[in-house]
């Protein structure tokens, strides 16, 4: 099995590396080949990155609080750009203040998000998830 | 080698565009801004609050924070100052504006005024302006300090410092290659260039404001040498423009005797260099910076870690202490878990304010090891830049001679990793281009080799990536599971 | 001189009498709670987790609780076990039954039950008889211990021991001079006597069980020698009994230096005197408490008394240490605040534990100091006794030789009077009767004439209340206002 | 003016004597005639003290929380023994656990004590009140 493509990438104006760098180094060991786009990444290059790297998963990250300014309409835009299907992962700190992770979960579903995660989560867990969900997506191509 | 101020032609050129690149710079008067600061009570000085805590060897205490709107940003203020106890303010800068994003910023209060609740993640105070900021400083008693992140901060300087602020952080390493992906360190330093003038300005026309550079970085693993000599070259720089009032930052590493080696090392090295660029005409002051790395998320232990920053930072005798809160890990405090990091603090520094620190020979010994650290880095800055320490300092970031661990920046060599010893100890794992002399990276390899050894396995990444977590995980150096 | 054990006729002469003051005693058989003690895995055993911690370098964490009934002891234990991360657990028994009020703890069972929640401030264990107490043993997997304040405790360790606990707090002074009003020291010499035998018959029957003479005393500015000389005299007369795993004692004072000086000298002090005695077949291990004196009712604040707490257990490499939380000014905590004190503390063990405390030679001086005052002591209780420590610590006690502030004791001669000096340091303000040597109090005396001058005010009783409560209203060294 | 006598003490089997000292020294010097039974003092101890003192009010501390069974019964006690009229103040940890403080002064207030103290009290507050109610006493016995 060839290791899949993932984009991954802390959005906005967000400056925050050492979870990203710490990211691309657990997905690439997890299996993954990791397009790390590293931080201040806007949705544009989100979009480009993944239609030239023919990856199935955006994996962004927000960690300065911006999160829900600058993560809206990242789906529409990626349905526009034809990427009708791809995963949208999002994770870290994503609203101004402490929130209950189940509101702030919500949020982000409702934007698009297919999977949603705190600063807690646990990544081996993520990479479990990331490998079902494209193979679900891979079963429903085929 | 010679030097020169920043020359005013130059600078009321560089002004006179500056201003016009947002609307609420335009007709800013340096004559007027000066003049109403010399309104501002003694008791709200920042610069003079510094001095006079070095004097009687306090640690005053100053907290993060800053929201969207006015009214909410000096709620928020007033509260610290009381239920806080702070003795110091901050007014802590959104993130848009930290990266001249005004136009996002101004969505971001409109958005906020929707939502009842603050969207961005501090006061976007250009886009408020001078009167906005005026409301902000006059409504508080205790001084108060821009705190930000900002590689480009002219704009915000000029406003703010009119607006009554007399504190102003960052310079142009810290506040760029921890903060910023693009931007080039040379733009970054002409641009901090134009803020100590600008400061140095209201000095020469007797209004005292004090300069801070930004100590801890990226706040991960940083080995003191390496924030140490940004530090120095910022504050020298800054010195270079005219400021008088200095403080020097350092972020705490997590040894106690390590914490206390660096800053009693950071004073004694300041006043040798600076004295070595010919100043002697400056009031030096330290600020201690509580634990910014990854905070545990359980409360409980938050506290337990903002204490630990609060102890070292009253042994070590910082005149100032940052202070974190209970919710770190997980957003930005409300106004009452801000105000609890103030008094679990204020608790700490009162019970130890009276205690003298006994240093022992061994400990004695580190205080040197970080001095030869730290005279590689200078003398390699020094040197690639032929006595011009700008110019050195570029050359020095881009070699690789000076580099800071986990940076975002692509003008950061980003190949030295850090690492911590058997004791917890931030040691180089790997050096990269850092200019460390041979005998010094061979005491840090041994005192490598010493964890290794006590864990059974080989000096590695994994060690890296485990002491990255450990705080936040329980712990200070990241053992195997 | 020669002593010998309780012999077995007086021993099981009281025992008799004993077992029949209260219905619970009742044909208690001591076979088979040895037998039942055997069943107990040694995952659970006391002494050998401290014996283990020693040898490992751990600190252990373990917190104070205890209510009226069983289903909600068990309740709280489980949730400080697996909440609060606890790694010993404790069972407080309740203050009527610490002064054998077994009837005035029954009436407090009924009201609890009543009152749907407890009313005691503590587990009434006699009244719950032996199999009460296995309930609860049994229903935990973290080695658990009686934690008191009894006088008289013949009854109680009967019962708790046979009842699966397998450590035991206590001691002839210290769980009486500062605890009773009435008590004659001779008798609760006698009983805590008793005590040690039938803990010394457990382990001649290869029954591990852990003794912990209580180290703070009144927990309030208590100076190091005093509890040093409390916790040798107590320790050589469990010995003497048979007592195979002891834990010396030591409630912070609240100076970083002068509390790793005194964990530093308990530790040698006690081989000292223990082989001096003749004893050297023993596990010796220590115990600090946290601040023992009134908290700060602020939580936050709190939190800052025990993270300090938790600091200096590490750093002086205590074995095992007494967990606060953050209820402490207020009242009895709830299993949640409880929890939270544990976490808190389990953060800073565990930042904490990789770092090694460099001591330097003035730090190594105070160590000396400590050591000087308590031979002072102990060379004034065997003299009185002439060789007899049992009855030298009596007629010292009479003397005023020796001496604990604040005690309500009648038997305490209660004139001296302690006082901080200008680090925080506890010192000796008026000596009373004290055995101290001339220039050991020269020494006392030339530092709390520095503090005088740094505050400008004589050395007087107000700076005694002032440092009462210093620590509650937020600082060590009670400062003029 | 003479001082006024007043009794002090610990109630039940309490032997927190850290307060019970300095209390004592403090209601001395704000002229008060202190009678302090120490620790551990029972009902009767301080309803005799108080006969024997002539004193005009009894001041309970409790701080190991048995405040709820000990200090129970004592006003109706009091009144069998003649002392209609005398001043009962409590003060301590009154209760088991932190409770809020409205909530214990109520309690005490039921059981017929006067004034009720938390731990965090101002004693120059107390003794303040203390004055005031004992002048007023004095004045109606006038
Ligand atoms: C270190 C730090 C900094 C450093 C960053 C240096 C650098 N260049 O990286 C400095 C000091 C420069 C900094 C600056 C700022 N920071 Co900061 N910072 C932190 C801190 C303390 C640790 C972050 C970190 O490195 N953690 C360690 C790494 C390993 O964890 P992580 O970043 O959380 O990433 C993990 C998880 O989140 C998760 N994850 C992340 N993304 C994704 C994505 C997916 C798909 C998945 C599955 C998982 C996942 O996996 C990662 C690896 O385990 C956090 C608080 C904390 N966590 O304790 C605040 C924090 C993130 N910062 C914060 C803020 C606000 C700022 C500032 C705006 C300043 C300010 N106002 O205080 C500026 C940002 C300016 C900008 N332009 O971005 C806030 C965010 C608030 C919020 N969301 O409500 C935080 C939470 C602190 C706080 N409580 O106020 N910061
Ligand atoms: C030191 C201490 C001890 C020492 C006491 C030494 C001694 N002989 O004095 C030792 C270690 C021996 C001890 C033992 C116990 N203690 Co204790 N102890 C404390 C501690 C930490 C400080 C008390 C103190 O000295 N404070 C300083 C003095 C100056 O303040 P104070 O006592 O509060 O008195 C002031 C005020 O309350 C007020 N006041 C008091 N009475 C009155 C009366 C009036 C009329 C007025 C106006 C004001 C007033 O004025 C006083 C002077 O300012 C407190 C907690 C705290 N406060 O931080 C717990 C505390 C009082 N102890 C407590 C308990 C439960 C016990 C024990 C039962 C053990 C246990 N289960 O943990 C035993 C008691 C056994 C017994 N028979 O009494 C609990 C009480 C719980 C509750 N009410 O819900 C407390 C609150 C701790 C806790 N949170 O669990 N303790």
């Amino acid at each position: 099995m060839r290791p899949k493509n993932i984009v991954l990438g802390v959005i906005g104006f967000d400056c925050h590396s050492v979870g990203n760098k710490i990211l691309e180094t657990f997905f690439t060991e997890a299996g993954f080949k990791v397009h790390n786009l590293g931080v201040m990444v806007s949705q544009e290059e989100f979009i480009n990155a993944a239609i030239e790297t023919n990856s199935k998963a955006i994996m962004v990250s927000s960690l300065y609080g911006h999160g829900e300014i600058d993560c809206a309409g990242l789906r529409e835009r990626c349905i526009e750009k034809g990427l009708d299907d791809i995963l949208l992962y999002v994770g870290g700190n994503l609203v101004v203040g402490k929130t209950p992770f189940a509101q702030v979960e919500e949020k982000f579903l409702k934007m698009g998000y297919d999977r949603v995660f705190g600063p807690d989560c646990s990544l081996e867990h993520v990479a479990e998830l990331l490998h079902q969900d494209l193979l679900s997506r891979e079963e429903k191509e085929d | 080698m010679s030097f020169n101020k920043l020359d005013m032609d130059t600078f009321n050129q560089i002004r006179e565009e500056l201003l016009g690149t947002w609307p609420t710079g335009q007709g800013l008067e340096l004559e007027e801004a000066i003049a109403y600061q010399k309104t501002i009570p003694e008791s709200k000085n920042f610069a003079v609050a510094m001095q006079r805590a070095s004097k009687e060897g306090k640690t005053l205490l100053q907290p993060r924070a800053g929201v969207a709107l006015i009214p909410d940003h000096i709620e928020l203020l007033k509260y610290l100052e009381t239920e806080g106890e702070a003795d110091l303010l901050p007014t802590t800068i959104d993130a848009y504006t930290r990266l001249n994003r005004y136009q996002e910023a101004a969505n971001g209060i409109a958005r906020s005024l929707e939502a009842k609740t603050s969207l961005l993640n501090g006061f976007p105070a250009v886009n408020h302006g001078v009167p906005g900021c005026r409301q902000v400083t006059e409504a508080v008693s205790k001084p108060i300090q821009v705190r930000h992140g900002t590689p480009d901060a002219r704009l915000l300087a000029e406003i703010t410092l009119a607006g009554g602020f007399t504190s102003f952080e960052g310079g142009g390493i810290s506040y760029n290659i921890p903060y910023a992906k693009k931007v080039p360190l040379k733009k970054s330093i002409d641009d901090w260039r134009y803020v100590d003038r600008l400061t140095g300005i209201y000095e020469e026309n007797g209004v005292h404001i004090n300069r801070e550079p930004f100590g801890p970085l990226t706040g991960t693993l940083v080995p003191p040498f390496i924030s140490h000599a940004v530090a120095l070259i910022e504050g020298i720089l800054a010195l270079r423009e005219g400021v008088k009032s200095i403080t020097l930052g350092y972020g705490q590493a997590g040894n106690l005797f390590q914490d206390i080696a660096a800053m009693i090392s950071l004073r004694e090295l300041a006043h040798e260099y600076f004295l070595r660029e010919g100043f002697e005409d400056y009031e030096l002051t330290t600020v201690f910076h509580q634990w910014m790395g990854g905070f545990p998320e359980d409360e409980a232990k938050a506290f337990s870690v903002i204490s630990w920053g609060a102890s070292v930072a009253v042994l070590s005798n910082a005149d100032k202490v940052i202070v974190k809160s209970p919710h770190e890990a997980m957003g930005i405090p409300t106004k009452e878990a801000n105000a609890q990091g103030l008094r679990c603090t204020r608790q700490m520094v009162s019970m130890l304010r009276d205690q003298k620190f006994l240093v022992s020979e061994d400990h004695r010994e580190e205080i040197e090891q970080i001095k030869r650290e730290v005279k590689c880095i200078m003398d390699a800055v020094y040197s690639l830049g032929n006595g011009d320490i700008e110019a050195g300092t570029i050359a020095a970031f881009e070699a690789g001679a000076l580099d800071i661990p986990f940076a975002p920046s692509m003008y950061n060599h980003g190949k030295i990793l850090p690492m911590r010893d058997n004791d917890g100890f931030i040691r180089v794992f790997n050096k990269g281009n850092l200019a460390l002399s041979d005998d010094v990276m061979a005491y840090h390899r041994d005192k490598l080799e010493e964890r290794a050894k006590a864990e059974g396995r080989k000096v590695s990444f994994q060690m890296v990536t485990d002491d990255i977590y450990a705080i936040s995980k329980g712990g200070l150096v990241g053992r195997p599971r």
